[in-house]
């Protein structure tokens, strides 16, 4: 296995609900180690690209190949949501989609889940290993919560609806980073935040590549994106439009068309 | 905050005042009665209840239970094994009950009839038919109805008698309905019938077409049904509408004016069969109807004259007892209730070495002009 | 099985399926709109029986002849009251609630089926409550019979199932109810009174399920208290088969479920199987399972994509 | 001193438990009801209430051994007062702690609402009648019977499940409902195993050894009734399952059956196997009904379909609502009372259900928690931080 073999390769990816085509015959991959950015108006399939690897939706044809350490590769068609998860591939929500009444550790702790192995009835008799485990889970969660910052080790017994937005944002993203993913996808993390907030959260993104984590990231602030990314992706109806560095992919005339609308393409 | 204290306060008084009126102490004995007071036999349970309240009422304006004076608690076992084994707890927790009126669910008196035994307590009914109850050993348990038994093995003979001989057998599933319907079907071919089909139906269900469709492509003589009156009734409307004129036969569950409302036009002409000697027969049975319809302003529908004989029957024995020994000994009642013989509103009682009456009489009544008229009593006696 | 017999059992099965496919219709217009089981439907189908009674036993007080006329009365004074006690349940029982948490409706659903279950049964009778015979005889085709009651069923609910699908297609207020169907908040944004569209569906659907219960009445002879729990899941079961949501689907569901229960059990029964007129419900609840199993969407609903 | 006021609260909190018990006519009852509200609400503004709470939690254990204490002294109380009615009114409190206790997993925990939970409790009861039906002899097998019918409705919970439970929970309610209406057709109609709709009469007690439950209880001078082995073995299968739950809901699998129920797209995208960590609620939870079911069918002596309709099906899902979904104590405290309260109110048995349909109505408007509504967060933060 060598360094340039990506970690996840798509191809021949096609998704259609009814007669619309939401993801058609795309091609990707994504190296390890980097963060990629997928940009593309509204509607454009991004979203959806996201269910489809994430299981939640099962593709049309194509396969998604995700490299591991112990097997050359896995083909994540057909696996489940929480078989995804337990492979490597972890992910957040376009609209934060955290367990509101459950307390900001609890949430970290459902996302080791798949990291943990402790069953009912080892929890019924109490057992020792039940008991060690839990003990583990309580504090690696407790680590992962002081990753960004520490603004959530003080309100971690709190319920998560009583975050602040950005932290429920963070918090998702923590969520998703306990079940020890190596491939993370983030659903348009900086929507809604102001730009000194998109600032440190950019930083914050960094810092997760540099644990380690790759990151595929759909965005639509540009300021965002070019900062972030290592590489782009450009959608529109569903195909890849564009790909590479910031710079290239700015400057692409059908991303620019995409953007700016067709009519005055056409008209 | 000053509020509160007043309102405590008042609820203090109130509860001293409730405290006190316990009046002054005198002879008391009790008479329990568990029947269904709530549940889907509501009604027939308060009939008995209101008879049992009847006779002890006369017992008390009689003033022959020397000195002492009878009280009645009533409990409610709403036709549920469960609740009827808390109301047996809670009457034999109470030392003052010397005997039970009991149950009229044999599911009922079944399990409770283990608390009576233990605790030495008679107790006698006056509407459930299961065999199995009096089959226990438990000297405590009497009844003074035929059981299903009885019933089932008399309705054969008759269907016989009426010249039909195929039967469609239709039931409640329920254990009472079902028990009996199996002793017809038992029972018919030995008296020369036979038996086309044997049938369940829901209890509450309300569309019996499908069913009688098929019963009716089989073209029996007689249809018969074990169960209660708002199926029966609603089985023979729904039979005449798919143009069935067979004759239709049914059980003391149909017995009472309610089959008539619900079976409306449909009932005339249907036979159903009642423990017992005709009512109107007996002149002791007019006057106990006469009374109740006086005392509770509605009709006697079924099992209202069964509560009040064993009432009668306990109480008499209770009397006895006292006679003998000054105090109501219930080790003595049991004796004594055993050596019974009494005339009353059901006709003659005595009891078998079971504590089942040896008055194995049904009455089978034709409704006439919505009315029901007495067609013919047979009997099981020697 | 003979002949006259498989007839007589089609004739039993299709009035039951149309007496199914009114409550069923009820079931999936409020589902369509709200996504919730109505659980209290089925008791809004009992209390329009009880009131049909009573506005036949006042009319009959009232000294008002003619079948037709006193008929169309029970039927008009049934369906508007039921009407608006479905309005007075959406009312109390799910406005309240409708950004709680779904378990919490159904509960709520529940309660209230309870609750108007035990009120009629305090109110009236525990007993049956015979229900007057206006309409008797029928019309005898080679032994096999047909009730005018059965004709009046089927005409009357085909006449309502088209009346609604009408007004559904047709009107001003059905494309709001489908407008929300669709998208809820969209059909806000487009000045679409949404508590007024969803409690118009909770009227129109008790409307009709009073008519089922009236029918019911005459059919059988006979209401009770507890009459519309069975029917309730029935329907309910005849809606999903249908596909929950589709007002044609509903109906299709209710006539074929009534056929299935009435056919199946009598052939079953014709082979020699015993009791088999025992397990009846069985059969309702076992297509249910089946549906939900192999096909969720029904015969003809839509396939529903959770929005992620 | 903490202590001691613990120990003290506790044992005036029984003290007014048992004079309300032994008040043998509805009228005093009523206003003694009235008076204890009226103590309570008035305590309440005050903010004593609080402050024993406090108290309380400061001293678990005394709290639990003063319980403990009353909990042994119940049965003899009631011997000397000459009452084994409310001893066994106890024990049917204590089958359907354990019932709710089972449902609160499913509803509370999962979010899935089983309306036909009351299969199970039939499944658990049938079993130990079927087998005592044709072995009369061996009664101590019932040792071996509970944990059996435990086993098997919860294979029965895992049927039902797994094809139901990709459904919507609206869906899953009305299956669950049909399931159970089709468990008691079922026993209503096979006859050769279930006996039918005669039900199945004379189930014996269990014995240990030499001991037999059929006998009273010899302590002392006293002999404790016959209930009082019932009352026993349920107060220690009680505990035992609400500890179980406790546990469970502390646990990895408490944690994701929160999950799923607070967001079931998310659970799984976080690694929760969604099918597997509900069918295990609805196992779990069937299973503990089984237990309840196999002491009820020995503590009644009989076994009938008609014990367990929809109605007994909502009356346990009105005890989980009551006392507070997800919440142990409070669903405990909410069968004993829905339990105790239609024995001391026989008067109004008529109205019974209406008042349950009403107050669920109410309940979901205003008070959904339920009326000891689950801390689980507040305990878990003083856990958590104290590790």
């Amino acid at each position: 296995m060598n360094e340039n073999t990506p970690l996840l390769q798509i191809r021949r990816l096609s998704k259609s609900f009814g007669g619309l085509k939401a993801v058609d015959a795309v091609d990707l991959g994504v190296q390890p180690g980097e963060i990629l950015s997928i940009i593309g108006p509204n509607g454009s399939g991004k979203t959806t690209l996201f269910n489809v690897i994430s299981g939640i939706y099962l593709p049309d044809e194509g396969e998604i190949l995700l490299r591991s350490p112990d097997q050359p590769e896995i083909n994540l068609v057909g696996l489940r949501p929480h078989q995804v998860t337990a492979k490597g591939v972890g992910r957040t929500f376009q609209n934060i989609r955290l367990f509101a009444n459950m307390t900001v550790l609890e949430n970290v702790m459902v996302g080791m889940h798949c990291r943990s192995s402790s069953g009912a009835l080892g929890a019924v008799l109490q057992a020792k290993s039940a008991r060690r485990e839990e003990r583990r889970v309580v504090q690696e969660s407790q680590r992962l919560l002081a990753l960004f910052h520490s603004q959530l080790i003080p309100v971690m017994n709190q319920p998560a609806k009583a975050l602040p937005f950005a932290d429920r944002k963070r918090l998702e993203i923590i969520r998703a980073i306990a079940s020890e993913p190596r491939l993370l996808l983030l659903d348009e993390p900086a929507a809604g935040m102001n730009p000194h907030e998109t600032r440190a959260f950019m930083d914050d993104l960094k810092r997760l590549r540099d644990r380690g984590h790759t990151l595929m990231v759909i965005e639509h602030d540009m300021m965002m994106v070019k900062g972030l990314s290592d590489r782009v992706i450009a959608f529109d109806y569903g195909r890849k439009i564009a790909e590479g560095v910031f710079e290239q992919v700015r400057r692409n005339e059908m991303v620019i068309e995409a953007y700016l609308g067709r009519k005055h393409g056409i008209a | 905050m000053r509020r509160y204290f007043v309102l405590g306060l008042c609820f203090l008084v109130g509860g001293f005042f409730c405290a006190c009126q316990r009046g002054a102490q005198e002879k008391v004995l009790t008479l329990g009665a568990v029947v269904p007071l709530s549940g889907p036999a509501a009604a027939p349970g308060n009939e008995m209840n209101n008879a049992v309240l009847l006779a002890v009422d006369e017992w008390n304006a009689a003033n022959k239970m020397g000195g002492y004076r009878i009280a009645l608690e009533s409990k409610d076992d709403a036709s549920d094994p469960k609740q009827a084994v808390s109301a047996a707890h809670a009457l034999m927790s109470d030392s003052q009950v010397v005997a039970v009126v009991a149950h009229l669910n044999s599911g009922c008196f079944l399990p409770a009839s283990k608390i009576y035994h233990d605790a030495g307590v008679v107790a006698m009914s006056g509407a459930t038919t299961n065999p199995q109850i009096t089959l226990q050993g438990f000297p405590e348990i009497f009844r003074i109805c035929t059981t299903d038994l009885v019933q089932g093995e008399l309705t054969a003979p008759f269907i016989q008698q009426l010249g039909l001989k195929r039967i469609a057998i239709i039931h409640d599933k329920t254990q009472y309905g079902q028990g009996l319907a199996e002793v017809v079907r038992d029972a018919g071919p030995r008296s020369g019938s036979e038996i086309l089909s044997f049938d369940g139906i829901d209890i509450g269900d309300k569309d019996f077409r499908a069913l009688l469709t098929k019963i009716k492509d089989a073209h029996p003589d007689v249809i018969y049904f074990g169960g209660m009156y708002d199926e029966a009734g609603l089985l023979v409307k729904q039979m005449r509408d798919l143009g069935m004129q067979q004759q239709f036969i049914s059980d003391d569950g149909a017995f009472g004016q309610d089959f008539i409302d619900a079976g409306g036009d449909g009932t005339e002409g249907a036979i159903v069969s009642m423990v017992g000697a005709p009512l109107t027969d007996l002149k002791k049975a007019e006057d106990f109807m006469r009374k109740y319809e006086q005392r509770f302003g509605v009709k006697i529908q079924n099992y209202g004259p069964y509560a009040y004989d064993v009432a009668n029957i306990l109480l008499t024995a209770i009397s006895s007892v006292i006679e003998q020994k000054g105090v109501p000994d219930k080790k003595a009642l049991i004796e004594e209730a055993r050596k019974t013989e009494y005339d009353g509103v059901i006709g003659h009682t005595s009891f078998d070495e079971h504590g089942d009456t040896k008055n194995k009489v049904i009455t089978f009544y034709r409704v006439e002009k919505g009315k029901f008229t007495p067609v013919k009593t047979v009997s099981m006696n020697k | 099985m003979s002949p006259t017999a498989f007839f007589q059992q089609l004739v039993n099965g299709l009035t039951l399926g149309g007496m199914y496919a009114l409550v069923a219709l009820g079931y999936t217009m409020v589902y369509g709109i709200i996504q919730l089981i109505n659980f209290a439907h089925g008791e809004v189908f009992m209390v329009g029986a009880f009131l049909g009674l009573l506005a036949l036993s006042f009319a009959a007080q009232l000294g008002l002849e003619g079948v037709a006329f006193t008929l169309c009365l029970a039927f008009l004074v049934s369906m508007v009251l039921t009407s608006l006690v479905g309005m007075a349940i959406e009312h109390v029982a799910y406005r309240p609630l409708r950004q709680s948490p779904r378990i919490t409706l159904l509960l709520s659903a529940v309660g209230m089926s309870i609750f108007l279950q035990n009120l009629v049964m305090l109110i009236r009778s525990r007993d049956l409550q015979p229900f007057p015979r206006i309409i008797t005889g029928g019309v005898n085709i080679q032994g096999v019979i047909l009730d005018y009651i059965q004709i009046l069923i089927a005409v009357a609910s085909l006449v309502l199932m088209l009346a609604l699908d009408l007004f559904v297609n047709r009107t001003r207020l059905g494309q709001a109810m489908r407008a929300i169907a669709q998208d809820m908040e969209a059909a806000q944004m487009m000045g679409i009174d949404i508590s007024h569209v969803i409690r118009l569906t909770f009227m129109v659907g008790s409307g009709l399920a009073a008519a089922g219960g009236i029918m019911s009445g005459l059919y059988y002879g006979g209401i009770k208290f507890d009459m519309g729990f069975i029917v309730g899941i029935k329907a309910f079961s005849a809606a999903v088969l249908g596909g929950i949501g589709s007002i044609r689907g509903a109906m299709l569901g209710g006539f074929v479920l009534g056929l299935c229960e009435t056919l199946l059990v009598a052939f079953l029964s014709a082979a020699g199987v015993t009791e088999a007129f025992a397990y009846k419900d069985v059969i309702a609840f076992a297509i249910l399972i089946l549906v939900l199993i192999l096909k969720p969407s029904g015969l003809m609903g839509e396939r529903i994509v959770e929005k992620v | 001193m903490d202590v001691i006021y613990t120990i003290l609260l506790v044992f005036c909190g029984f003290a007014i438990i048992v004079i309300g018990l032994s008040l043998q006519h509805v009228g005093p009852f009523l206003v003694f009801l009235a008076f204890v509200t009226a103590g309570a609400i008035f305590l309440s503004r005050l903010g004593w209430l609080r402050n024993f709470r406090q108290i309380t939690n400061r001293n678990p254990r005394s709290l639990y051994f003063a319980l403990a204490l009353c909990i042994v002294a119940y049965p003899f109380i009631f011997t000397l007062l000459k009452s084994a009615y409310w001893i066994h009114v106890a024990a049917i409190a204590g089958i359907y702690a354990c019932l709710a206790l089972g449902l609160n997993i499913t509803v509370g925990f999962a979010g899935l609402l089983d309306l036909g939970y009351v299969a199970f409790y039939a499944i658990g009861a049938y079993s130990s009648a079927i087998f005592f039906r044709h072995y009369p002899d061996a009664r101590w097998m019932f040792w071996v019977i509970l944990p059996a019918a435990a086993l098997l409705a919860g294979i029965f919970g895992l049927l039902l499940g797994s094809p139901t439970l990709r459904l919507r929970g609206d869906y899953l309610a009305i299956v669950t409902l049909g399931f159970g209406q089709i468990v008691r057709i079922i026993a209503t109609n096979w006859e050769s195993v279930t006996n039918g709709p005669k039900g199945i009469a004379d189930i014996p007690g269990p014995t240990i050894g030499r001991y037999s439950f059929e006998t009273g209880i010899p302590v002392g001078s006293l002999v404790l009734p016959r209930v009082a082995n019932y009352y026993f073995l349920i107060v220690l299968l009680a505990l035992g399952i609400g500890v179980a739950a406790n546990r469970l809901n502390h646990s990895r699998i408490g944690r994701a059956w929160i999950a799923i129920r607070e967001d079931e797209l998310a659970a799984s995208c976080s690694g929760v196997n969604v099918t597997a960590i509900k069918l295990l609620a609805f196992a779990i939870g069937a299973s503990f009904a089984g237990i309840a079911g196999v002491v009820y069918s020995s503590l009644i002596g009989f076994v009938d379909p008609m014990s367990f309709t929809f109605m007994e099906s909502a009356m346990i899902v009105c005890m989980v609502v009551l006392g507070g979904m997800g919440s142990i104590p409070g669903v405990i405290v909410g069968a004993i009372v829905l339990a105790i309260l239609p024995e001391k109110l026989r008067e109004f048995e008529q109205i019974r259900m209406l008042l349950f349909g009403a107050a669920l109505i109410a309940m979901m408007a205003f008070r959904p928690e339920g009326l000891i509504p689950s801390k689980r967060r507040e305990q878990e933060l003083l856990e958590t931080t104290d590790e």
